[in-house]
């Protein structure tokens, strides 16, 4: 039963995962006044691609084509780790957002590899940008959810979610500004929106992401945009999960909550999408850094 | 006798001043000699002129060694070697002397730490030996000829060998007579080298015997 | 016995003036080596009767240096064996300046090798300081034909330097034993022969400041012959322009010779109880030295001086050893065993590099290791054995120093002593490991050398290195018994365990 | 301890009768690496036994040297670390056998063979030795035996340098364990590790300092390194892969040697762990990330690894400090076994550089690429390895990250505020390495092996013949197995983890019980991952099938037939990290721009010193020097000067001796 239990989070994340890219697209056409795409446009994307041939460059080999298989599936391994509103997670032990965190950097690696192998310059271009960022981003949520860590004193991520009160917010309501903060830029960042990068941009000089994945097509790039959507969706758990802590015992009213909150994320994001440029790229790790110090602060500035 | 020994000593004195100040190698190798001469004659006169035989033997090899042979060898040497006859100090001979003099005041002092235990022969001996190998080496330091060096190490040898007969009691016969062969060969070596370089370096100068070094 | 020891090489040496063959007169050599090898090792078992009532006696300090200098003496034969047959009389080319020279008569260099060998036999075994100073000064004298042995004006200024320099030392030396008299004669009563065991034996009634005196002379007379900076001065010269083998020699065997003579006035002023006056001077003049072959070693030019500079260094680690006292002694005794062993086989390696390259410049050597294999290894073995690594002899020796020296608490000389021998190992490991790795074939033809007619090593250009070096090697392995308790032996007679 | 003996006596003799066989090398090399590989085998059996059962084994015998005694004894610890160098160095001589026939007909391989098991023996003595003359004789007989391997091909004059400077560094090293040992062995009057009485604190931190400079000269600590990066790119591949992955670890082993015996450590050290810890790591893999040289660049990754091992002590220490078992045990866990992992994944890489380096003649990292095709095994392992080092689960290099971690946050959690600090610079500095390494492996991985070939070079790759690639493959097993089977690897650790904590033995097993539980739920995550990418296989396969797959250019924006020359190089790649950290790489570029409407030859160079030896070293040693040469006046050739020392020097005494 428990693990039947413990799985609808997971299956719960697979499912809705593309519908935050849905959500945000929508509100940014909000912003600029348009109809905007449906909100179940990554589905039909995705459908789409997975029924297309595919076209493989002649320079690549196998690596290239284990990338997107490996990249997704850590994704969704990493999927099986974060509790859900009142939806405990598959898989809870001290120092699951460890493994979290270099599920993450396993698919990099991945991806990575595969913009390297296709031999492309501007591929070439993006991978070195991808490793730059993450390297940066890294220490910042390690240490943002060591802060977390040190005051719901729990190194796992379930403890920690459940120990998160609104009272917490009470105590230590600017710590925790600060590591939602760090958390919000680290997850525009992983996940390669405004102002890190645009996702929408079709400029190959300037993509970060989007340009490592150029030459993938058919059911590989398939499963690359459901990855993207996924690790998305995950980091807005983490978010949700540390910044809205809602535990009123009721499981369907804490889940429905958290469900919200990921649209007000989504919407968020959005909404900064629509409201700020771009970086330049030399000032994105001026950008990271700055996370970095936000949560050091946290951790710092936490009472003993 | 305590006078006798004092003669010698302020006669020993005397020659190294005029060592330190003559110009002429000739002059200075006859100083030497007489320097010598006077030495051997030092443990007769010490023990009163009583004629022990090794006494006279041994007085005998000193005073031909050091009065006859070495002045003849160092005088034949400076007949081959055709330079000009003058010593060439670093330093000059007026400088030399006044410095001689200083250096006798430090020999007093060192003299006056040394305190000669029994009946001492004379009080002058300690001092004016330190100040002869004083002398001596100031002649190998001051002096650029290879031959006035030999000159220099034969009146260190001189000043330690006045102190030997002066003081010390009898040693054995042989290990005098090691001494004597000893320095013996040596300035006879010497002599051999100081030929060798004049043939090498067409004079004597030691200060162009400087190609080793650091 | 020891008449044996002395006569053996005096006789060869007379022999070999008359003798006309060259190849019996090196023979007779090599005879003379293993004959006098032969006593010592007799000497080992039964420790040999003294003459003229105790002057001549063979304890253990002087059984130790004997030993030295005759296993030392045998490979330096054999090398000269070889060394000689290429060095026949004819006028040679001059390869620093190119000036013509010839070579030393045959008969004179073995006839004063000999002689070397009985005067050094001679310090070793008398116990009257008199009769030491006198067989002290004999080895000057019997060597200084031998560093003239290529008739070159270097060659010259070498041998000049050294008699002078060494004959005014000695001389000094001379005086400190006139001192010693007087510090042993007692008021009134009759004199007394200075044999040191008398001498030890009336310890506490010799005069005191006499017996400073005498030990200071002693110290400055000795220290010259034996290379205490700042008195070393001739040192690099003589081994530089030295035949290699003469170089061995002087540096493995004389070197100590002249070291037992201080030894002897230390054992004397110790039994006077005036063992930390000594003490205090010889580990100043061993830092001195060594801080002087650091300064001279870092950026030399010229290997073999480089050589003769280490050789200044590790006099000074002895002399620095004698003056920790304590079980710095036991190290310094061993030390001196290894440093001659190890210096020995250097210069004999660096005899066969001039061979070949003709140039005793670093920088225009490289590539031993390939042009000369055998020697190319020694050089390197050489290098590892005399900067005190293991598994060689001289880690264990500097070791013990250190120990005691910690122990002591004199902290800072420990550190000092580390840090010049640091700053040594920088120097000498770039000098020798340039020369040994490399091409070469560029060096040879730059030095006119690209024939292979002598870039064949003989047996007697590599066996006697070799040899010495497989007992370095040993003794940084294994340190047989009886040896230890000869080490332990000196040391205790010298005032240290 | 007699099995032991045993594989001593047959890599001695292995040895010799391969350095008798040198005229014939075929003979040569079977032989020293047959006797390499049965010798250590041999060897290895009491290690395994004795770290399974926890009994020490050891033996005492006479030894004809002052203050020496033969006295070696293999505990858990001294155990724990014989595995890896005895099975590294089997492997290595595997490889080495068929990696060192290139040189048949220049060289007479008895040498290397020799010299080969001599540093194994050396090693071995080196963890087995208590006796201070006997570490510092096995010690300085590793080092030596290393440096005549480094410098095999010694007409190179970059070869020579780097021996030079690795000799140089090794025996300053030597230097302060020689006073280490003195100063240990004082009270005791004896040398041997068991009689050193309980000492005073001052004196323990004396001893620690001496150990950390001495050890760390050897390990690779950050302002002591500088022989690394010169002597492991100089060596032969296989001595590179045996010297970075155990020989430097053998550094390590003394450290903690040396921490079993000091007692109780005050805080500072800890602190001090984690800084020198942080720093290698960090500017490791910052210099690593500015390398063109495969070699090379692999060996700022061991000054990085070093880092993180030393951090895991640290932790440990900490831990002890606190007296927080848990803290002790993830530390010392963590750290100990990455010292494992590094040994097989640092040999694993160097031995697949070695084979790249081979076959193409080349280590420069821009002239290659592609030779993935050609060389699919080296690829596939060099990938695991690459993986690995860079921390990604589920293979060992992250298991042992991942203890450290965990540790670090402990310490957050519970400590108080110092505590935090030192966890804040772990974590932050963990994570920045892991960044760092996975930017710099998928750098060397990318472009060595992926992409165009982008020279000759790269286009003449083959692959290496049995004995190389078996040896590789071996290696990236045990990659996957000790990730995988970790919650049993760790178990294992715990007679080392009590031996150095001295904690109750029980405690540590129950410690180490929970972290086994926690990896356990990390193989089950790896499992789901597995299982993910095999369903997705599958899926791809099912989409796929019936449509078209077509092979087309590489899309690069309309240009007409991309040339390998517009690839991306590892230098621009690696450019905006390069450039972030520009204050402590110091690159030199030298750009000559394209100029004018048609632009010519246009060149970009990057070179990066490194800063300890560009800033601290060179300077030190050309002061020193210059000063010195100032004194050589002293000497300058006058007879009569030199008369007049003696007699200044007579005087002098007599004036000062009689006052």
């Amino acid at each position: 039963m428990t693990i039947v239990l413990r799985l609808i989070n997971p299956i719960l994340g697979l499912i809705a995962a593309p519908l935050l890219l849905g959500i945000i697209n929508k509100t940014k056409a909000g912003f600029a006044g348009r109809t905007g795409q449906p909100l179940l446009q990554s589905y039909y994307d995705i459908w789409k691609l997975f029924h297309k041939g595919a076209v493989y460059s002649r320079s690549t080999s196998w690596i290239f084509v284990a990338g997107p298989l490996i990249g997704l599936g850590a994704t969704v391994a990493a999927a099986t780790l974060i509790p859900f509103g009142a939806l405990p997670a598959l898989v809870a032990f001290n120092g699951d957002f460890l493994l979290l965190v270099y599920l993450f950097g396993l698919s990099r690696f991945f991806t990575v590899l595969c913009a390297l192998d296709t031999g492309s310059s501007f591929e070439g271009m993006g991978a070195s940008r991808e490793v730059t960022f993450s390297a940066l981003s890294e220490p910042a949520l390690l240490i943002g959810l060591a802060a977390v860590a040190r005051h719901t004193s729990s190194i796992s991520l379930s403890q920690m979610f459940v120990s998160t009160t609104s009272d917490t917010w009470l105590e230590w309501g600017p710590v925790s500004v600060l590591v939602g903060l760090a958390l919000l830029i680290v997850l525009l960042a992983e996940n390669c929106r405004i102002p890190v990068d645009d996702p929408n941009t079709h400029l190959e000089l300037t993509m970060i992401h989007e340009v490592m994945v150029l030459d993938h097509s058919g059911p590989d790039f398939g499963f690359i945009l459901y990855a993207a959507a996924l690790k998305m969706w995950l980091l807005g758990q983490i978010l949700v999960g540390v910044a809205v802590p809602v535990h009123s015992g009721n499981p369907w009213i804490d889940t429905s909550a958290s469900l919200i909150c990921m649209g007000l994320l989504a919407i968020l994001v959005g909404a900064i999408e629509s409201s700020m440029a771009r970086l330049k790229l030399l000032h994105v790790p001026q950008l990271l850094v700055g996370a970095t110090t936000l949560s050091i602060l946290a951790l710092v500035l936490l009472p003993r | 006798m305590n006078n006798t020994a004092d003669i010698v000593m302020i006669f020993l004195v005397l020659t190294n001043l005029i060592l330190l100040g003559s110009s002429r190698l000739i002059a200075c190798i006859r100083t030497v000699a007489v320097q010598g001469i006077v030495l051997g004659l030092l443990p007769l006169l010490l023990n009163g002129w009583s004629l022990e035989l090794h006494l006279v033997i041994f007085s005998a090899a000193i005073i031909t060694l050091k009065g006859i042979v070495f002045p003849w060898m160092l005088t034949g040497t400076l007949r081959d070697l055709k330079t000009q006859r003058e010593v060439e100090p670093f330093i000059g001979y007026g400088i030399s002397i006044v410095l001689g003099t200083v250096i006798l005041m430090i020999c007093m002092w060192l003299g006056s730490r040394l305190p000669l235990s029994g009946p001492a022969t004379s009080p002058l001996i300690v001092p004016v030996v330190f100040f002869t190998i004083m002398s001596g080496l100031f002649l190998i330091v001051s002096r650029k000829k290879a031959l006035t060096q030999v000159l220099g190490y034969l009146v260190l040898e001189n000043g330690i060998y006045a102190f030997g007969v002066a003081l010390v009691d009898q040693q054995p016969m042989l290990v005098e007579l090691g001494i004597l062969l000893d320095v013996f060969v040596a300035v006879f070596v010497m002599g051999i080298a100081i030929f060798h370089i004049n043939r090498e370096f067409d004079h004597i100068d030691t200060d162009k015997l400087s190609g080793l070094r650091s | 016995m020891i008449r044996a020891l002395l006569l053996i090489p005096a006789v060869a040496a007379v022999l070999s003036l008359v003798i006309r063959n060259a190849l019996l007169r090196r023979i007779i050599l090599v005879l003379t080596a293993i004959g006098h090898t032969a006593m010592t090792i007799a000497a080992w078992h039964t420790d040999p009767a003294p003459l003229l009532d105790g002057w001549l006696m063979l304890d253990k300090p002087g059984l130790l240096f004997l030993t030295i200098t005759s296993i030392l003496f045998l490979a330096c034969s054999l090398y000269a064996f070889g060394y000689l047959a290429g060095e026949a009389g004819k006028r040679k080319q001059d390869f620093e300046e190119g000036v013509l020279f010839t070579n030393a008569p045959g008969a004179v260099f073995c006839a004063c090798l000999e002689l070397f060998l009985a005067t050094m036999t001679l310090v070793t075994v008398s116990r009257h300081i008199g009769l030491l100073w006198v067989a002290m000064e004999a080895t000057t004298l019997a060597s200084a034909p031998l560093i003239y042995f290529h008739r070159h004006h270097r060659s010259l200024e070498a041998t000049w330097k050294y008699l002078l320099i060494c004959s005014v030392g000695i001389a000094l030396a001379l005086l400190g034993n006139f001192f010693m008299a007087i510090a042993a004669s007692k008021p009134g009563s009759e004199g007394t022969a200075i044999v040191v065991d008398i001498l030890i034996r009336k310890g506490q009634t010799l005069n005191i400041p006499w017996l400073k005196a005498a030990f200071l002379f002693f110290l400055v007379g000795y220290g010259t012959k034996m290379g205490l900076a700042p008195l070393h001065t001739w040192l690099p010269d003589a081994h530089s322009e030295s035949p290699s083998v003469i170089s061995a020699l002087l540096s493995g065997a004389l070197l100590n010779c002249a070291f037992l003579g201080i030894l002897r006035s230390y054992q004397i002023c110790a039994a006077a109880g005036q063992s930390e006056f000594c003490r205090d001077l010889l580990v100043l003049f061993g830092l001195m030295s060594i801080g002087w072959a650091t300064v001279f070693i870092l950026g030399q030019t010229d290997y073999k001086r480089m050589l003769a500079y280490s050789s200044v260094e590790h006099v000074g680690i002895l002399a620095l050893g004698v003056g920790i006292g304590a079980g710095a002694t036991f190290g310094a005794m061993l030390h001196a065993v290894n440093h001659s062993l190890t210096k020995a086989m250097l210069f004999m390696a660096a005899g066969n590099i001039l061979a070949v390259y003709k140039t005793k410049t670093t920088t225009e050597v490289r590539g031993v290791l390939r042009v000369l294999p055998v020697t190319g290894v020694l050089w390197i073995a050489g290098f590892i054995a005399i900067t005190g690594m293991p598994p060689f002899g001289m880690f264990v020796s500097e070791f013990t120093l250190l120990r005691a020296m910690i122990e002591q608490g004199r902290i800072g000389i420990a550190v000092a002593f580390l840090a010049m021998l640091a700053l040594i190992f920088v120097g000498m490991s770039v000098a020798f490991l340039n020369m040994a790795q490399g091409k070469g074939e560029k060096e040879l033809h730059l030095n006119g050398k690209s024939d292979s007619s002598d870039k064949s090593e003989s047996v007697f250009a590599v066996f006697p290195p070799m040899l010495l070096g497989a007992l370095t090697l040993m003794l940084g392995l294994y340190i047989p018994t009886a040896v230890n308790e000869l080490l332990h032996g000196v040391a205790s007679a010298i005032g240290g365990y | 301890m007699t099995l032991f003996f045993g594989g001593l006596i047959i890599l001695l003799v292995g040895g010799f009768a391969s350095l008798l066989a040198g005229r014939r090398p075929g003979l040569a090399s079977s032989l020293g690496a047959a006797s390499a590989v049965l010798g250590s085998m041999v060897a290895v059996i009491p290690a395994f036994r004795i770290l399974s059962n926890g009994l020490t084994e050891s033996s005492r015998l006479r030894w004809n040297l002052p203050i020496g005694s033969f006295f070696v004894q293999i505990d858990p610890l001294s155990a724990m670390f014989l595995i890896p160098i005895l099975g590294l160095s089997a492997v290595a001589a595997i490889y080495g056998a068929e990696y060192l026939s290139i040189y048949r007909e220049k060289r007479n391989l008895g040498v290397p063979w020799f010299f080969y098991n001599l540093l194994v023996i050396g090693m071995m003595l080196v963890v087995v030795a208590r006796n201070g003359v006997l570490f510092l004789v096995a010690w300085e007989i590793m080092s030596l035996a290393s440096f005549f391997l480094v410098t095999f091909e010694y007409e190179r004059q970059m070869v020579c340098r780097a021996g030079c400077i690795y000799l140089i560094a090794t025996h300053i090293g030597t230097a302060f364990l020689i006073v280490f040992f003195i100063l240990l062995g004082c009270q005791a009057g004896s040398l041997d590790f068991d009689a050193v009485p309980p000492m005073s604190s001052s004196l323990a931190g004396v001893l620690f300092l001496l150990a950390v400079v001495g050890f760390g000269t050897k390990a690779g600590f950050m302002p002591l390194h500088v022989w690394l990066p010169y002597a492991h790119p100089a060596a032969p591949s296989h001595v590179s892969a045996v010297m970075s992955g155990v020989m430097i670890k053998t550094g390590i082993y003394g450290l903690v040697r040396a921490l079993t015996i000091l007692g109780a450590p005050p805080a500072w050290w800890c602190w001090l762990l984690i800084a020198i810890g942080t720093v290698s790591g960090i500017l490791g893999v910052l210099f690593a990330l500015a390398q063109h040289d495969l070699k090379r660049l692999l060996a700022y990754h061991s000054v990085e690894n070093i880092g993180i091992i030393t951090i895991g002590l640290g932790v440990g220490l900490l831990g002890v400090n606190m007296n927080s078992p848990t803290l002790a045990v993830l530390g010392f866990a963590g750290g100990l076994l990455h010292v494992v992992n590094h040994a097989v994944f640092k040999g694993l890489l160097f031995l697949g550089a070695g084979t790249v380096l081979r076959s193409t003649g080349t280590g420069h990292i821009d002239l290659l690429g592609g030779i993935i095709k050609r060389m699919p095994w080296t690829g596939l392992t060099f990938l695991i390895g690459s993986m690995a080092i860079s921390g990604l689960p589920p293979l060992n290099g992250f298991v042992s990250e991942f203890l450290i971690y965990l540790g670090a946050f402990k310490a957050g959690l519970t400590g108080g505020s110092e505590a935090v600090i030192s966890a804040l610079i772990v974590i932050g500095g963990l994570a920045l390495i892991g960044g760092l390494a996975l930017a710099c492996f998928t750098k060397a991985f990318g472009v060595v092996f992926l992409g165009h070939p982008r020279s000759s070079h790269a286009e003449q790759a083959q692959e290496g013949g049995w004995g190389m690639k078996s040896s590789l493959v071996i290696l990236a097993a045990l990659c996957i197995l000790l990730g995988v089977l970790s919650p049993l690897v760790v178990k294992s650790a715990a007679n080392i983890v009590s031996e150095i904590t001295s904690l109750p033995l029980e405690q540590v097993r129950t410690e180490l019980a929970t972290v086994s539980t926690v990896l356990m739920y990390v193989v089950i995550a790896s499992l789901i991952l597995l299982g993910t990418v095999v369903f997705l296989i599958i899926l791809r396969k099912r989409l796929l099938s019936g449509r078209c797959v077509r092979q087309a250019v590489t899309w690069d924006c309309g240009y007409a037939e991309p040339s390998s020359r517009m690839q991306y190089t590892a230098t621009s790649f690696a450019q905006p990290l390069t450039d972030l950290f520009r204050l402590f790489l110091r690159t030199h570029k030298t750009i000559s721009p394209p100029k004018g409407v048609f632009p010519g030859e246009s060149t970009l160079h990057t070179e990066t010193e490194d800063i300890c030896e560009r800033y601290v070293y060179q300077p030190a040693f050309k002061w020193i020097s210059s000063a010195l040469s100032g004194l050589r006046w002293l000497q300058h050739g006058r007879l009569q000067v030199y008369v007049l020392y003696i007699a200044l020097t007579l005087w002098i005494l007599l004036i000062w001796k009689l006052m």
